[in-house]
């Protein structure tokens, strides 16, 4: 049950994204849709990676190593996770700055500026 | 050596026939076409007198070599083309060199002085000549279709190209002639030999009554004299063939006299009765109905 | 073997320190990369020794101490090794590229990031896990996003936008893919998941395997979701499109290619069909650009396509591989190849890949170097003409690129094609045929317009009459500074130094290498290499170009060489072949010979004509359907090389080579058929066509007048009197295949009615070339018509027209040519009264339409006797008349030809003409004696003939002395010439003695001219519009009709095309609806079930 | 609108084919094998008490090292675009940032993007706030990276909190010059040294990026799980510094 809620939020958050990726004029609103997009990818990539009441896979006085195999998360996807949300960021960044060198080039930030190259 | 000898003596024979034949029917049409026109005409061997009097004219010009071989060409066309032909069925004498080609050589080498002239008048420098020629050629290869398509037929027909053979195939009875045997044939034959004679209603390429147009413009002396000559030899020949193809051939000098007067006869009363086509309308006017029948007469042979 | 690792830690290692070597100075940081690059280059070539020649088996690394899936594992393989050769010898040459020009400066960020994008590219090849996969495209991804912003344009922000918003959709739905396909199969391991049987199965499982595979698919751009794509290839540097196209897009399709097993049936169909769409519209797509770059995008994308549908499609066609591979179709070779390649349909990948990686870079780099950017040409008028080296180097990697022996995509084409058509997928086939055909199109369409003559407009298909005799002065002047043997050499300055080219050429130097390689593997079985003739004789005469050896010494040379593989093949020849080696090779041998006048240097002249004539050579022995189609297409390519070279010929050149290459994939097609055991008519009628397009008959003749006519005026003559025997030579080979009296009658129609429309059209041109053109088509109809009579006397007319054909036109061909270098024209009316300038040229010319034209006694009578004795025998009445007709007009364009050149009136400006020079009368002079020869003694040609064929058709024609005679006629061409020698002698000799003393030659305006005299031969000279009667009576059959046709033809590509277009809006989010739009349309249709 | 109707069918039809996946996959019961081998064997193999720690620094090292190089291609990608190329200009746009007054837009560097309406200078407070909390800050991000393999958190986490550290520094003082050296430096060093402790595991242990190359350690302690503390440090460091370089060459002063 918890998994596809989660599931079901993080494609919802995705096709939000997208939604907005394709509506929004604005290049700055479609680089926020875009972490959107992503953000939902990380959710459903955690929701995945839920197990049945389970715990953070992290040994500590409340969870000893022996017999953790029932207690804890899956711990590969939240890895997963960690990797894809810093590539996500750099990905962001670089967008970002393309947006900033768009704007400086021709003096605006709506998408129908970057119409120049086509067919 | 005796045989090439013997063979030698025939062909002057020949030829010295077939010129004076060719030279009086010429005097004789004149005449002809005079009557027609209500004139008193020239004499009969008026041609002889030309041809004399522009042989041995004192002053001569020519332009250059080609203008000097023109005339050699043309007469070298006619008498070729004339030597090709048997010119009496069985006879000796009049077979000439008809063993040597069949009916392809023979049409082929009548280009064989058309070229030569076309040349010689193309290095007078005159712009009439040329113009002449080509009008001349232009027309030929427009009755040259009929014609061929004629041929083909009769070929076919007969199942050979050899021009003694045909004659052979026409022998026995007036109605084995290939004009009844084959009549589309010669009408598409006859009509492009209208053009072939060069009179009326195809006579824009030498124009004969206005200033002189056409190859000879610019020839004098003894090359007009050679041309002359020619044009004589070279009508023979042409109604030789006609007859041969056509007309049963002839068994001796009589039969082939009568038949090729009546075939010239023909052309000439036509050319008396029609006035002139310009180039392009002959030339529209042979790939029309003419070529239709000749088709036509192909056709059957395919049948 | 040594570890991958140390690949990833130095490239890795590079990046990092990169910012303090170059504090410590800029050259010592570009020593540094470049080593590095050397160094990856290198590592993949010591992997592949080891696993083939060392025997090793291919390696998985572990990471991190922990075996897979624990830890993610890298795997060495002989498919990884030899893409990373690939990829990384392109990055290397991108590098020193990069680093060659001046600007601007390759420095700083852009080389660390060239190095995290070589790493993300590797790293992708290598790795076996999903995840890891992930990650490297990322790194390639990014890198190559900042990248775009190499050349800070603001159309390079654009373009950088756009691909970061696709591949961020595209990255998103991997990662999606890839989560559930863990949480399916527990492992992110592709062995594993490999192991365990391919991906997992239920709805679910196979929309996450779908997700996966469509995020890769979309990183290879399909249409439609690619505009971002092309977007890219156009604002990015050179150098860096040229990394996007060869390093990062063929990465990526190996990444396809790893995850091809986990793809079931289903998935990989619509990769396929996916694919070939791709492949067809982006070909439509580039044929309307107009920026050099965008085309080449749009080019790269459907190579792409195409490797992807063979990826996908290997299932398939791996059975039919082994099978052909056994089968007679392939020789022995490549199973080896194969073998050694890794077997299946991997090699075939390998050569379209490595075929298109290093020409497309290599052209990307043309582009930047000559600074092509519109395909329109060069800028400011320049041409590549003045840069040998630059200008030969874009023709290799173009003829590469479009697929032409020997380079690697001939091979592949050949196999693909085989193999799709053995499996029985004719559409994927004619599609994929298709495609490359308009490929080729308009690649060369570029590079005609980058080396044409800056006065070259490029559509000159026709002759151009000038205005007016003003004009006339100017045309002159412009003719004689084209010409390059008139101008002070044809010496190059290159307006760039050569050290730029290095990149470029290192790439031509692979393919050309890896071709021969090729060449001898596929002919592994085949008696002596002679086949590959023509490239080495192209290799020598480059090499002796580049030494600067004088022309003249390099036409000895050639007919040397020529000379001399004649000697070595003719002996093996008889019967047919024995005839057209005669015609190819000695013909062309003496045909060489005017080009000794040639002043200056011609660098690729001579070897472009040694390799032609050798692989016209090598048509004569072919055994296998292989071997033919190498010469074959060798000899289209050589030819169309020669043909470019002319003043005004690019528009022509472009027609040549289309129609050409049309036809022979027709002939491809039909040898595909014919090997997978269809012999049924379509076989017949598609190689037949083929055949037909390379003789110009009637209504594929259209490129015909052009190519002959602008060709340089002393190599006309190869293409008339030699190459155009090429189609009717493989007829006579194939005449098993057309002998269906359908067939036969067919082709005698065409043939009759092509020899009617040459003449016809020859009637009416005032340009001297495209009068021989024209008459030249009319040529091959009579030769066609004579050969589809399939009789004994119709087959020996054939050859023997063949045969003086050669003669005759060859040294029409040579006066003629003479006579254009002397006049510097080419317009008739122009010209005249010649004959007292040029006597020998006029007889050769008399001589020649004479023998042209049938008339008695020389050999042309010859062949209308057999020809009309055949058709009559065989009852072609009809088409007999017309023939009669079209010989009556050939002879009067002949006389036309004769008397406005050399008679009439003389200009003024050619009165000081001298003849032409000895060497133009040499090949005049053999052409002559031989004509004369075979018109007194018709038997010594006739005869040998006759045995030629007498394999074929029993005799029905015999010899009586002199005397030939058939069913109907007889013909003694001996006796025929004794009579006409003595008519002609005696009226001649009568002549000389009525002339006496009296007679004399007046001057050229003595004439009788209606009382007053011309000043102006101009005036005086009847020349032009010679028939205007003709043009009144029949003017209305010179409707181009079949160049309307094909115009129309080309324009439907051409609207299809620019329609297409539309969808690409340049609007990003109209780019990324197209891909969702994809996406979720193959993903219902999945679920769908289809 | 034509086509703002394309674009809902087209989400609509996307959202049908993600459906399976979203409803089709029900709560897991227990661990995927691997994952199970993961959390089983991580402490003995490699005495880390986080098994995320243990897989993203060890067992998917090399994830972890493509990262860092992703994030390092961004950060050079960042600078490549918002520095003209040549560095002259680079100094002289230091030189006008350091100088009060609106001579900070120079040339085509673009710096007067978003420059039409100046912006405000950060408070007095902030100012103060800022240099207060800084040190601490930096405090925190180097404890979360080096006790990444006890606690949750690690080298990426740490590196993002200095650097944030930075961007409020920077939000105080948009004219504050960075030592752009000592950036280089860690970041080129740190990478560098990463990937030499890859290659010291796999010459001194069994792979590259296997961290056992040191001493397991007592579990639970700071030094111990091997050369794990030292990779996420680094990794710490050159996040840190590439995320700084990215604040520093993304912002615009007035």
């Amino acid at each position: 049950m918890m998994t596809q809620i989660v599931l079901l939020i993080g494609f919802l958050l995705s096709l939000t994204g997208l939604w907005g990726l394709m509506t929004r004029r604005d290049l700055f609103r479609m680089i926020i849709s875009f972490s959107l997009l992503d953000t939902g990818v990380h959710m459903i990539m955690v929701g995945i990676g839920y197990v049945k009441n389970g715990t953070a896979p992290i040994f500590d006085e409340a969870l000893a190593p022996a017999g953790a195999v029932e207690k804890v998360v899956d711990p590969i996807p939240s890895a997963l996770v960690l990797t894809a949300i810093v590539i996500g960021l750099a990905v962001t960044a670089l967008m970002l700055s393309y947006a900033v060198r768009v704007y400086t080039a021709r003096k605006s930030l709506s998408v129908e500026a970057v119409k120049e190259l086509r067919w | 050596m005796n045989a090439i000898l013997t063979k030698a003596l025939y062909t002057l024979i020949s030829l010295f026939v077939i010129t004076n034949y060719g030279l009086l029917l010429g005097g004789t049409m004149a005449r002809v076409r005079a009557k027609v026109q209500g004139r008193i005409g020239q004499p009969v061997w008026q041609p002889y007198l030309d041809i004399l009097k522009n042989n041995f004219k004192r002053t001569g010009i020519y332009h250059g070599v080609m203008f000097y071989l023109g005339p050699v060409f043309r007469l070298a066309g006619g008498l070729g083309t004339y030597l090709f032909i048997p010119a009496v069925y069985g006879s000796a004498v009049f077979s000439n060199f008809s063993f040597s080609g069949d009916l392809l050589l023979v049409m082929y080498f009548i280009f064989f002085g058309q070229l030569g002239m076309a040349l010689g008048a193309g290095q007078s420098g005159h712009p009439y000549s040329p113009l002449g020629v080509s009008r001349g050629l232009a027309q030929m290869t427009a009755f040259e279709v009929p014609f061929a398509l004629a041929v083909i037929a009769v070929a076919s027909q007969h199942q050979t190209l050899s021009i003694t053979e045909l004659v052979a195939a026409q022998q026995g009875g007036i109605l084995n002639w290939v004009a009844f045997t084959n009549p589309l044939a010669m009408i598409a034959g006859m009509i492009s030999f209208l053009g072939m004679t060069m009179g009326n209603p195809f006579s824009v390429v030498i124009a004969p009554q206005e200033i002189p147009i056409g190859p000879p413009t610019e020839m004098q002396s003894s090359f007009l004299g050679m041309l002359q000559t020619n044009r004589a030899i070279f009508q023979g020949a042409k109604l030789v063939l006609f007859m041969n193809l056509f007309f049963g051939g002839a068994t001796n000098i009589v039969s082939m006299v009568v038949k090729t007067f009546l075939i010239y006869l023909y052309t000439v009363v036509v050319g008396a009765s029609f006035p002139r086509f310009r180039t392009d309308q002959s030339i529209r006017f042979f790939l029309g109905v003419p070529t239709l029948i000749g088709i036509a007469a192909v056709v059957i042979q395919m049948l | 073997m040594v570890s991958p690792m140390y690949l990833i830690a130095v490239l890795l290692g590079a990046a990092f320190l990169h910012p303090l070597f170059e504090r410590a100075g800029r050259s010592l940081a570009k020593s540094v990369v470049l080593l590095v690059l050397v160094f990856i280059a290198v590592l993949p070539v010591s992997w592949l020794a080891d696993l083939t020649w060392r025997g090793m088996v291919p390696v998985v690394f572990q990471t991190a101490g922990f075996q897979a899936p624990v830890s993610i594992s890298l795997r060495v393989g002989v498919e990884e090794a030899v893409f990373l050769i690939m990829i990384n010898a392109a990055a290397l040459f991108g590098g020193i590229y990069l680093m060659l020009r001046k600007s601007p400066k390759w420095e700083g960020k852009v080389q660390v990031l060239f190095l995290t994008m070589l790493l993300g590219v590797n790293g992708l090849v290598l790795t076996r896990d999903l995840f890891n996969m992930f990650v490297f495209l990322e790194i390639s991804s990014i890198s190559l996003y900042a990248l775009l912003a190499f050349t800070r344009s603001s159309d390079a922000y654009e373009a950088g936008f756009k691909y970061m918003v696709a591949g961020g959709i595209a990255s998103a739905l991997f990662l999606i893919g890839v989560i559930y396909l863990y949480r399916f199969t527990g492992t992110l391991n592709l062995d594993v998941m490999i192991a365990a049987g391919g991906g997992p199965g239920g709805k679910a499982g196979l929309t996450a395997l779908f997700l996966l595979a469509a995020a890769v698919l979309i990183e290879l751009k399909p249409f439609p979701a690619n505009g971002w794509g092309a977007d890219a290839y156009q604002a990015a540097d050179p150098g860096i499109s040229a990394m996007l196209s060869a390093v990062s897009a063929t990465g990526i399709f190996f990444v396809f290619y790893k995850i091809t097993p986990l793809l079931g049936a289903e998935i990989l169909r619509m990769a396929a069909i996916s694919g070939g769409i791709t492949f067809a519209f982006s070909q439509l797509l580039a044929m309307k650009q107009v920026s050099v770059r965008r085309m080449l995008g749009y080019s790269s994308i459907g190579q792409i396509g195409l490797l992807t549908a063979v990826a996908a499609l290997a299932p398939m066609l791996t059975p039919a591989f082994s099978q052909a591979a056994g089968g007679s179709s392939l020789p022995g070779g490549l199973v080896a190849g194969s073998g050694f390649l890794g077997g299946g349909v991997f090699p075939l990948l390998v050569l379209l890949a490595g075929n298109h990686l290093f020409s497309k870079a290599g052209l990307f780099w043309m582009s930047g170097i000559t600074g092509s950017v519109d395909t329109g040409g060069l800028p400011e008028r320049a041409s590549l003409r003045r840069s040998p080296a630059a200008a030969g180097l874009q023709g290799l990697l173009t003829a590469a690129l479009a697929g032409f022996p020997p380079f690697p995509a001939f091979w592949a084409k050949w196999l693909l094609i085989m193999m799709l058509v053995s499996t029985g997928s004719y559409f994927l086939s004619a599609v994929i045929l298709l495609g490359s055909l308009i490929e080729a199109w308009y690649l060369f369409r570029w590079f005609l317009n980058c080396v044409k003559k800056p006065q070259d407009s490029g559509n000159v298909h026709d002759e151009e009459i000038p205005d007016d005799f003003a004009a006339m002065e100017m045309d002159q002047e412009m003719s004689q500074e084209l010409r390059p043997d008139l101008k002070s050499g044809g010496v190059p300055v290159s307006g760039w130094g050569f050290i730029t080219l290095f990149a470029p050429l290192m790439h031509g130097l692979i393919l050309a290498a890896a071709g021969t390689v090729l060449a001898f593997m596929f002919f592994a079985g085949t008696p002596g290499f002679a086949l590959l003739l023509p490239l080495a004789a192209l290799a020598l005469f480059t090499l002796l170009d580049s030494v600067r050896v004088p022309f003249k010494l390099q036409v000895f040379l050639g007919i040397a060489v020529t000379a001399a593989y004649g000697l070595m093949l003719l002996p093996g020849l008889v019967g047919i072949r024995l005839v057209f080696g005669l015609i190819f090779i000695a013909g062309s041998a003496v045909q060489m010979v005017p080009l000794v006048n040639r002043k200056g240097r011609h660098p690729g002249l001579m070897g472009m004509l040694t390799a032609l004539v050798f692989s016209l050579g090598n048509l004569l022995f072919f055994r296998t359907s292989l071997e033919f189609f190498f010469s074959w297409e060798l000899m289209t390519v050589t030819s169309f090389f020669l043909v470019s070279r002319g003043n005004k010929a690019s528009g022509a050149a472009l027609r040549y080579l289309v129609f050409s290459l049309g036809g022979a994939f027709m002939i491809l097609a039909g040898l595909a058929l014919s090997s997978s055991g269809m012999n049924g008519g379509i076989t017949a009628v598609l190689m037949g066509l083929g055949f037909l397009v390379k003789m110009g008959a009637l209504g594929l003749h259209i490129w015909l007048p052009g190519s002959y006519a602008e060709t340089d005026d002393d190599l006309s003559t190869f293409f008339s009197s030699v190459l155009s025997k090429a189609g009717l030579f493989m007829l006579f080979m194939t005449a098993g295949l057309l002998a269906q009296a359908s067939f036969a009658s067919v082709l005698g129609w065409i043939g009759v009615l092509t020899a009617f429309a040459g003449a016809f059209l020859a009637l009416f041109k005032e340009d001297i070339k495209y009068t021989l053109a024209y008459s030249s088509m009319g040529q091959v109809g009579y030769m066609l018509l004579s050969f589809a009579l399939m009789s004994q006397l119709g087959w020996m007319n054939s050859l023997y027209l063949a045969v003086t054909h050669l003669l005759f036109k060859g040294m029409m061909f040579a006066a003629i040519a003479g006579v254009i270098y002397r006049t510097k024209t080419r317009m008739m009316y122009q010209m005249g009264g010649l004959i007292s300038r040029m006597p020998i040229s006029f007889f050769t010319v008399l001589i020649g339409i004479i023998a042209l034209s049938g008339v008695p006694p020389l050999v042309g009578f010859g062949a209308k006797w057999m020809l009309y004795t055949a058709l009559i025998e065989k009852g072609w009445y009809l088409q007999a008349g017309i023939a009669m007709f079209a010989s009556g007009v050939a002879f009067l364009y002949l006389f036309r030809l004769i008397h406005v050149i050399f008679l009439g009136q003389l200009k003024d400006e050619h009165r000081e003409v001298k003849e032409a020079p000895l060497w133009f009368l040499v090949p005049q002079f053999v052409g002559i004696i031989g004509i004369m020869l075979f018109s007194m003694f018709p038997d010594i040609i006739l005869k040998p003939l006759q045995t030629a064929v007498a394999p074929f058709f029993s005799g029905d024609i015999f010899w009586e002395g002199y005397t030939v005679i058939s069913t109907l006629g007889y013909w003694n061409g001996n006796v025929v010439m004794y009579v006409t020698m003595g008519v002609f002698l005696v009226p001649l000799a009568w002549l000389l003695t009525v002339q006496r003393r009296h007679t004399q030659k007046v001057g050229q305006f003595n004439i009788v001219y209606a009382a007053e005299r011309p000043y102006r031969p101009e005036t005086t000279h009847f020349g032009y519009n010679f028939f205007s009667p003709y043009r009144k009576a029949l003017g209305f059959l010179l409707q181009p009709a079949a160049a309307r046709f094909w115009y129309w033809v080309g324009s439907i590509a051409e609207v299809a095309g620019a329609s297409i277009r539309k969808l690409y809006s340049g609007n990003v989010q109209t780019y990324s609806l197209w891909i969702v739009l994809y996406v979720s349309i193959f993903l219902l249709l999945l679920q769908g079930g289809v | 609108m034509i086509k703002r109707l394309l674009i809902i069918l087209t989400l609509t039809a996307i959202a049908f084919g993600f459906y399976p996946l979203a409803w089709g996959v029900e709560d897991a019961r227990q661990l995927s094998p691997l994952a199970a081998g993961y959390v089983e064997n991580s402490v003995e193999e490699l005495g880390t008490s986080n098994v995320v720690t243990a897989i993203v620094v060890s067992y998917r090292g090399l994830d972890t090292l493509g990262e860092v190089t992703v994030l390092f291609a961004a950060a050079a990608g960042v600078t490549l675009l918002m520095t003209s190329g040549n560095p002259e200009r680079r100094k002289k746009r230091a030189a006008s940032r350091g100088k009060d007054g609106k001579d900070g837009k120079d040339g085509k560097d673009g710096s007067e993007g978003g420059s039409d309406k100046a912006r405000r200078q950060g408070s007095e407070l902030l100012a103060a706030g800022a240099a207060f909390l800084f040190p601490i800050i930096w405090l925190f991000g180097i404890y979360i990276f080096i006790h990444g393999h006890l606690t949750p958190g690690g080298g990426f986490q740490g590196g993002v909190v200095i650097a944030s550290a930075v961007l409020l520094i920077i939000f105080a003082d948009c004219r504050q010059e960075l030592g752009h050296t000592v950036l280089q430096l860690a970041e080129a060093l740190s990478g560098a040294a990463y990937v030499g402790v890859g290659l010291l595991g796999l010459w001194m242990a069994a792979g590259f990026l296997d961290p056992r190359f040191l001493a397991a350690g007592e579990f639970g302690e700071l030094f111990s799980a091997g050369a794990i503390p030292i990779i996420y440090s680094l990794i710490g460091i050159k996040v840190g510094a590439e995320l700084t370089g990215i604040v520093d060459s993304l912002r615009r002063c007035s």
